[in-house]
């Protein structure tokens, strides 16, 4: 179980967080089909360091975006 | 009875009854069900799984592959593969042995042995090769010789708990050096967890009390520790506790097994430790020679811990088969307490000089160069040649009852392993040490390849105080395990359990199967219960052997947990029955139990689905509560709902943004129903919206999108929309909700409101008032297609609002009705129900709800989704009502096809009942291109593949009476 | 070892005010207690706690049937701002669990560090307690406030019923 | 071809102690300079790819490079489950064209993989269940597959251990019940194939990692690079599993796949107890007896991508909640192992097989938590695919190029079904 670094609350247990996917897609306004694909389905599922969102749902309910490599599930500073 | 008089840390003064096998046994308190075997003389003790040779007590711990037996307490209290080694005896103990037919001494499948020649590794890859003769004939007569004990049979009654628990240092491993670590811990003020497997602390010096530690004879030093420990208040001392799970972030989970007789059976451990010390100590290795799995045959660290801590002699007369030195000791302590030594075997030309001047000393033989092979009676010792094989020519006969095997020692680094930390090959060590960690954890003593006791104190203390570890300290010595296995008699044993030999791993090897998981996966070596403790490395070493390489280059296996197995209930904890998971009952919940209805689950929410009357079956009384709702009123719980507040000087413009509905338009006291989308422009749910206020809402969800729409919400809000001034509240608990449906649902309820004119309430109109009294929020909403109104009121106060209604509608005919009629009659009316007329691939179009996208809007979840072309493609399924011509009621899920021997769906059913309304079955269901087919006849294909006739036609099989309007 | 005891707590008022802190601060005077506290704290005075979950949310805590006045005398207040508040009084339960055992009893289902040095007197959060979502409030050191949702205060009470059965 | 596997060999076999088998498959260190297709993966669907283009369509330059040892993958990792009951018509062919090679694997590959159809029964514990359970048993039906409702009763007696007691949490309702499926020994099937393969020439290069993909000026792939050196080929196929999107991406794709640690389990061994495979969606568990004697059991996935082969303790406690509620006998069972492998989910949880917008590339992948049973239809389909160089028909509907047009294949939102 991971422990998660709440910007808020601190390090708290995964069970209180719901992981909410990739970080930083960007919610097109005008988007061709492509675009509008690449919003919807399309990850970069890296094996290495991923921004990733987390709620803290069982906390304080807010989302934030932490870095995690994928490997060592490690939580680092953003790059 | 090979009891000693004196000696050892049972408890004489507390004898115990037991049985084996039926046999009646005596022990003590304090013993092992292995130990008091022993002590009875009992050597045979199980089967090996393919040959069903009898197996004896190898260890005296918890990596025991042989000595596993079936502990019955009655009942569903009955448990297989118990290691008899880690059972503390108890008064009553019944023990059986496992996996042999009819009894342990004469086993008919040991007739496998004979067959060995054909039963090599991996020989059911090779033939068994046709289907039928596979599954039919062969599965079941292997399946049946496989296979350790039998499951229970009954359920368990037992009960198993949780703790959650944090620390700054958790030292796993109360030897020497864990209890060291810890006294060490405790002195800088910080909360120490302790734990070790076994049922006392002590580790080796359990088994070793002729040692000293600070002057003080060990077993003093013992008690002292542990006294100290015990009375600390920072610290926790937790014995019969086995560190099974080492996570991220330095998260482990712990199985403790609470005292026979406690109310608790097992207790699981989560914790979080700011720094994890490992003395998790070592394991001995066997040595491979033919014959080394014979009852009798044991490690001789296991002979010294029954001699000391037990006071058991487990043989009279003894043969020790050593290639490394610690195993001599343990021969000088048997001969010092009665048995004979037959002879020192050792597989080196040339032990140590001071032990082979103690043993000249104590006038035991010693033969240096040797090695041994089986006899009926004992042992035959011949010269092991440079080639690691036996010369044959030149034998001395041992005779004996006793084997001691001392092969070295392989550090117990499996939860460093699992810790992500990685292993080192040491050559000194002649084993994978702990290398670089991964997480804040150290690891001490005989888990780091310490072997001086002073050592493994002064580790101890270092990483109790979290300073830097002295060097690694070895004094005993040995042959190099793959220099120890060169040569080994192909028949024996690495892996005892699993029956896997040394001539299986060559011919793994031959075949192909060069990666060590290849090996491990085709011989199965290492995968018996035991984890591959006693099998791995001396497996290993012959692959290496095979092929020629050295050991690290052939790499290891990986560690997985549980270090040892964990009983399902500990893991599953208190979470059973109407613990498994919340059961959510609605505030009138206690009103319709009494009433008898009948429930059904809604995810984690119970709901009444219908009330029957004394001789009513479901449809009966479906049928009732209908004609009541459309003939004058009906009354039902609707409180499971999702309700959510939306408030905020951006919140219309929040909602526009969520729903597909235009909502600016959207005046102070009225409502509208909704759709939200997914981003791939799917329905996920719908609900209605009420505007309270300017910038107040009241938004409801189904059921069982209560928590994932307002999560949805917040995303958006937080993540795409923060500059929006909006706030989001859960009030799905807050509010009981009464709807009230039906001709007569206003004449029902006006006697009761106050604060408003009921009258002047329009249809879709949301108003605060008294409702008998108490503060509600009201709608004139329906879901049935009758007029009607859903009354919320704060959910305490819902059942007193709830009789007041019924009294009120009592001269009206008003009937409770549940779910079921609720389905039925919103079908009658073509609503949808998310979730059973879509499921995650439907549009808004395709339910003909099309229309109530705000065509102005530029922008709701998922808008942009619904132009892409396969969205907006002809063809699609589309919702249309179904009207069966043979008046049955259709099946739900039932294929529409164009004719009935068509094999191309054209759609399904997804709804279907009696309805009482039109007298009549209908159904609704999504149909490709359905619209243009209203008029035309398909046909529904049930699940016993009877094709019926439907007429196609409009979703709406009666109109609203009112403008109770839905959609 | 004296007995862990699990009360359920008469009805009270709960109102969830979602607000940045400065709005808050200007609430304190009509509701009496200051506001906002620091995060993931309580401030209380008489019968009135206000319980900091998230940033913008605090939980405020009155005497039973003081929903309708304090929801009037809060919007009442000048210049307060954006807020949002929402009675959500019937929604929640309350259990106050007493005694020297209460924090192991709460680590049962809770996976948080109670150590009355990480976790003292006056802490709160959102947590869970097996699979209810609580929210927890230690007001003594041997004493803490849960608040669960009203539907899941039969489970979480069955959980904590059993658990303190076998602490005992 | 390597000695045939017979009850005869085996016998003759013991004469001289089993002294002179041969490799089951050739393991040359290292690839040649070029071949006419490679296989990117040695999973069961990379090597069953190889030996169906060596076998059915003539392909003999064929390579599959794995980059640790074949069938380490999930191949080795999953729980086994075998049935072809879902729902659309296109996922029901494609499985079902597995399932009926599975019932003659053993004979066509001369290595028994011990398929063993036990019948898979799917648990129902509600109406909703129902609904969606007996929608899948009409459209199975007319697709010509089986798939049959039973009574709780019914269940019970197939499935002796599970619990009709009503004071559980979800008691059981009814089920639906393939009888054609089962399980098949997962390490048989890779090396079933990779002998079968090996045998008609395909080389099976391990310890050899995929680095890079070239391409040439027009963008077409020209070869791979990987750990022992580069090797050139017209057609490469993509069979990567949990690790497709860090090699699509050596040709700059993007994929809409995301990796999850999914974890399973056995329990000690214990005498035959459970005659079937059974599965409940509802409290998510699923559990059969391995010939061993086993119960094998699947968990679910974390909720974080990761590569790390590895999963939380939280998912495991969740299965066998679960699992003690459906089979309150097993409370005393003891887990033995737990483990995890990296699954590639796809946002329909339907794979895609097929070609990719770069020339040349071909890709199956996105089999996620349920691809096992796939095996010998998706390295058939992939084979005919790679050879003629566009979809078999059973593959054309899984195309990469769904995503965009929206023309999904949504097992996942239509049954919530994993495996
Ligand atoms: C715990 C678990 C339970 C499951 N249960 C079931 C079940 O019951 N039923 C079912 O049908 N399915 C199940 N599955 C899913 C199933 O295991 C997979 O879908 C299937 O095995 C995938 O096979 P594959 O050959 O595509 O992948 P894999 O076997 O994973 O093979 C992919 C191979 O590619 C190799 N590779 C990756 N990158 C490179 C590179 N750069 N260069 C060279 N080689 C590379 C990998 O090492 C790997 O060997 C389960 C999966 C898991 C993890
Ligand atoms: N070559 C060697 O390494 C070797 C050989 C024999 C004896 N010794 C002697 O053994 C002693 C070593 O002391 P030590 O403290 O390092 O080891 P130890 O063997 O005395 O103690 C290890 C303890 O860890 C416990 N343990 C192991 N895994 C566990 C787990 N997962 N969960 C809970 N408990 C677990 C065991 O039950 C045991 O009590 C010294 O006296 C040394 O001389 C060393
Ligand atoms: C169907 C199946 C049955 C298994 N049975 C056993 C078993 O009886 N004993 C065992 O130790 N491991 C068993 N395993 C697990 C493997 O040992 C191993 O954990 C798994 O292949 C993953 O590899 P890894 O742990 O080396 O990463 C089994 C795996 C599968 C897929
Ligand atoms: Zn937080």
């Amino acid at each position: 179980m991971l422990l998660i670094p709440c910007p808020h609350c601190g390090d708290r247990p995964e069970i209180e967080f719901r992981n909410c996917g990739e970080a930083g897609i960007v919610r097109p306004t005008a988007a061709d089909d492509a675009a509008w694909t690449a919003f919807l389905y399309l990850r970069s599922n890296p094996r290495g360091l991923h921004a990733e969102r987390w709620r803290h749902v069982h906390g304080c309910g807010r989302f934030f975006t932490l870095h995690r490599h994928t490997v060592s599930d490690r939580f680092e500073s953003a790059p | 009875m090979s009891r000693l008089p004196t000696g050892g840390r049972i408890d004489r003064s507390r004898p115990l009854q037991f049985s084996f096998d039926g046999r009646q046994l005596e022990g003590f308190a304090g013993d092992t069900l292995a130990s008091a075997l022993l002590a009875n003389g009992v050597t045979v003790v199980g089967r090996g799984t393919k040959y069903h040779r009898p197996r004896g007590i190898l260890t005296a711990g918890p990596e025991e592959p042989n000595a596993l037996v079936e502990i019955d307490r009655g009942g569903g209290r009955r448990e297989p593969n118990t290691r008899a080694t880690m059972q503390p005896l108890f008064d009553g103990l019944v023990a059986r042995s496992q996996n042999r037919f009819p009894s342990l001494r004469f086993d008919a499948a040991a007739l496998a042995g004979l067959a060995a020649p054909l039963l090599p590794a991996g020989f059911y890859y090779k033939t068994f090769l046709s289907p039928r003769g596979w599954h039919h004939l062969w599965e079941p007569v292997l399946r049946r010789l496989a296979g350790l004990g039998r499951a229970p049979d009954a359920p368990d009654p037992d009960r198993y708990a949780n703790r959650y628990a944090h620390c700054d240092v958790l030292v796993v491993g109360a030897g020497p050096a864990g209890l060291a670590a810890a006294l060490a811990a405790a002195e800088t003020g910080e909360r120490v967890i302790l734990c070790d497997e076994q049922a006392e602390p002590g580790g080796w010096l359990l088994s070793d009390p002729q040692e000293s530690i600070d002057g003080q004879p060990a077993w003093t030093w013992l008690d002292d520790a542990v006294a100290t420990l015990r009375a600390h208040p920072r610290v926790r001392v937790l014995t019969s506790t086995t560190a099974f799970h080492y996570g991220l972030q330095n998260f482990l989970a712990l199985a403790e097994i609470l005292p026979e007789g406690s109310r608790l059976r097992e207790r699981l451990w989560q914790i979080r430790a700011k720094r994890v010390v490992l003395a998790t100590g070592a394991i001995e290795r066997k040595l491979l020679f033919h014959g080394n799995d014979r009852p009798g045959a044991m490690f001789a660290s296991a002979a010294r811990t029954w001699l000391n801590r037990y006071a058991v002699l487990p043989g009279r007369r003894a043969v020790l088969a050593a290639s490394h030195d610690s195993g001599w000791q343990s021969v000088f302590q048997l001969q010092d307490a009665g048995a004979e030594i037959a002879a020192i075997v050792d597989w080196r030309a040339a032990p140590p000089p001071p032990l082979l001047e103690e043993a000249a000393r104590r006038g035991i033989e010693v033969l240096a160069g040797h090695g041994v092979t089986a006899l009926p009676d004992g042992m035959l010792a011949m010269p092991r040649a440079a080639d690691g094989t036996l010369i044959r020519n030149r034998t001395r006969t041992l005779f004996c009852d006793l084997v001691l095997m001392a092969g070295g020692w392989t550090p117990t680094v499996h939860l460093f392993s699992q810790s992500r930390g990685r292993l080192r090959w040491d050559d000194a060590a002649d084993a994978f040490l702990p290398g670089e960690p991964a997480q804040n954890v150290v690891c001490i003593g005989a888990c780091r390849g310490t072997d001086d006791l002073a050592a493994c104190i002064a580790e101890g203390q270092a990483a109790g105080a979290g300073t830097s570890l002295p060097p690694r300290v070895q004094r005993a010595g040995g042959l190099a395990v793959r220099a120890a296995v060169t040569g080994a008699d192909g028949r024996s044993f690495v892996d005892p359990q699993n029956d896997v030999t040394a001539d299986d791993i060559r011919l793994a090897v031959r075949e192909g199967f060069r990666s060590i998981e290849h090996v491990k996966r085709y011989t199965t070596t290492g995968m018996a219960t035991d984890q591959g403790k006693i099998a791995n490395m001396v497996g290993l070493a012959v692959v290496a052997d095979t092929l020629e390489r050295a050991i690290p280059e052939v790499g290891i296996t990986t560690f997985r947990g549980p270090y040892t197995p964990v009983s399902f209930g500990t893991l599953a904890g208190r979470h059973r029955g109407v613990l498994f998971e919340p059961i959510r009952t609605p505030p009138l919940h206690d009103w319709a139990a009494a009433q008898g209805a009948v429930f059904e689950p809604v995810g984690l929410w119970q709901r009444a689905r219908y009330f029957p009357r004394p001789g009513e079956d479901m449809q009966a009384a479906v049928a009732r509560e209908c004609r009541a709702v459309r003939g004058a009123a009906g009354i039902f719980d609707a409180s499971t709902l999702g309700k959510i507040e939306v408030v905020g000087p951006d919140a219309t413009t929040f909602l526009e943004r969520i729903y597909v509905n235009a909502l600016a338009n959207l005046a102070p006291g009225r409502c509208r129903y909704a759709l939200l989308l997914r981003e791939d422009g799917c329905i996920a749910d719908d609900g209605i919206i009420g505007r309270l206020a300017a910038d107040r809402f009241h938004v409801t969800t189904t059921t069982g999108g209560a928590a994932s729409v307002l999560h949805m919400m917040e995303d958006y809000l937080q993540t795409e929309w923060p500059d929006l001034r909006v706030w989001l509240t859960s009030t799905t608990e807050h509010w009981g909700v009464i709807a009230v449906q039906g001709p007569r649902s206003g004449e029902v309820i006006a006697p009761l409101v106050e604060g408003i004119d009921l009258a002047a309430l329009p249809p879709m109109g949301v108003a605060c008032c008294t409702v008998a009294g108490i503060g509600a929020r009201l709608f004139s909403v329906g879901f049935t297609g009758e007029r009607g109104f859903e009354i919320n009121v704060p959910a305490g106060h819902a059942p007193a609002v709830w009789q007041a209604v019924l009294q009120a509608g009592a001269p009206h005919g008003i009937t409770p009705y549940g779910t079921e009629a609720m389905h039925v009659l919103r079908a009658e009316r073509g609503y949808i129900i998310v979730g059973q007329e879509t499921d995650g691939t439907v549009t808004p179009d395709d339910v003909g709800l099309g229309r109530l996208i705000g065509k102005k809007k530029a922008d709701f979840i998922g808008k942009r989704s619904l132009d892409r072309p396969d969205m907006r493609t002809t063809g699609r399924r589309q919702l249309v009502g179904l009207l069966p011509i043979d008046a049955t009621v259709p099946e739900e899920g039932a294929q529409l096809v164009i004719a009935p021997g068509s094999a191309t769906p054209l759609g399904h059913i997804t709804s279907a009942y009696a309805s009482p309304t039109l007298g009549r079955p209908i159904a609704l269901g999504l149909l490709q291109s359905g619209r243009v087919r209203i008029g035309t006849s398909v046909f529904a294909l049930g699940s016993t593949g009877t094709a019926a006739p439907v007429k196609v036609v409009s979703p709406m099989f009666t109109q609203p009476a009112g403008e109770g309007e839905n959609g | 070892m004296a007995e862990t005891i699990i009360e359920t707590l008469p009805p009270g008022t709960r109102l969830a005010l979602r607000a940045a802190p400065e709005p808050a601060a200007r609430l304190s005077g009509a509701f009496g207690v200051v506001l906002p506290p620091p995060l993931l704290t309580a401030a209380h005075g008489g019968k009135r706690a206000a319980l900091r979950l998230g940033p913008d949310d605090i939980l405020l805590l009155a005497e039973e049937g003081a929903a309708a006045s304090l929801l009037q005398a809060l919007a009442a207040v000048p210049g307060a701002g954006p807020v949002s508040l929402t009675d959500i009084s019937h929604g929640q339960i309350a259990l106050r669990i007493t005694g020297p055992q209460a924090g192991e009893l709460l680590n049962e289902g809770c996976p948080l560090d109670l150590d009355p040095a990480t976790f003292p007197p006056g802490a709160c959060t959102r947590t869970l307690f097996g699979k209810a979502g609580i929210v927890l409030w230690r007001t003594g050191a041997a004493v803490f406030h849960v608040e669960v949702a009203r539907s899941f205060a039969p489970y979480l009470r069955a959980l904590l019923d059993e658990a303190a059965a076998d602490l005992a | 071809m390597p000695q045939r596997f017979s009850f005869l060999s085996l016998a003759r076999g013991a004469l001289d102690g089993h002294r002179s088998w041969p490799e089951q498959w050739r393991s040359p260190d290292r690839p040649d300079a070029d071949y006419d297709v490679v296989i990117v993966g040695g999973g069961g669907h990379g090597l069953a790819t190889a030996y169906y283009l060596a076998a059915e369509f003539g392909v003999r330059r064929v390579a599959v490079v794995e980059k640790g040892w074949i069938g380490g993958g999930n191949t080795g990792r999953n729980t086994t489950i075998v049935r072809s009951n879902y729902l659309y018509p296109e996922s029901a062919a494609l499985y079902d064209h597995a399932l009926k090679r599975w019932e003659h694997l053993s004979t066509a590959l001369n290595y028994n993989v011990m398929f063993s159809p036990r019948g898979v029964l799917m648990l129902a514990h509600s109406v909703h269940d129902e609904q969606v359970f007996r929608r899948h048993i009409c459209a199975n039906r007319l697709a010509g597959i089986d798939n049959e409702w039973l009574t709780p009763a019914q269940a019970k007696a197939f499935c002796p251990p599970l619990t009709l007691a009503p004071d559980v949490r979800y008691p059981v309702t009814g089920a639906a019940l393939q009888r054609r499926g089962g399980t098949a020994r997962h390490d048989a099937v890779a090396w079933g194939f990779a002998r079968a393969a090996s045998a008609r020439g395909v080389d099976i290069v391990q310890n050899c990692e995929v680095t890079g993909i070239d391409r040439d000026a027009g963008g077409a792939v020209t070869g791979v690079q990987t750990s022992k050196g580069p090797v050139r080929a017209p057609r490469i196929g993509v069979v990567a599993a949990g690790h497709t999107s860090v090699v699509m991406a050596m040709a700059g794709l993007r994929m809409p796949l995301e990796s999850y640690p999914l974890q399973a389990l056995v329990s000690e061994p214990v005498k035959p107890v459970f005659p079937c495979v059974a599965m409940s969606n509802a409290v998510h568990a699923y559990v059969s007896q391995s010939d061993k004697g086993e119960l094998v059991i699947g968990a679910g996935t974390d909720q974080y991508i990761s590569y790390s082969q590895a999963g939380s303790l939280q998912i495991l406690t969740q299965t066998l909640e679960a699992i003690c509620e459906l089979f309150p006998t097993f409370r005393r069972l003891r887990m033995l192992r737990a483990w995890g492998g990296i699954v590639d989910v796809t946002p329909d949880r339907s794979p895609i097989i097929g070609g990719t917008p770069v020339p040349g590339l071909f890709v199956n992948c996105g089999w996620g938590t349920g691809g096992f049973k796939a095996t010998p239809g998706s390295g058939h389909v992939f084979a005919a695919t790679l050879a003629r160089g566009e979809p078999h028909r059973l593959a054309e509907p899984f195309s990469l190029d769904r995503f965009s047009t929206g023309r999904l294949i949504d097992e996942a939102a239509a049954s919530a079904v994993a495996h």
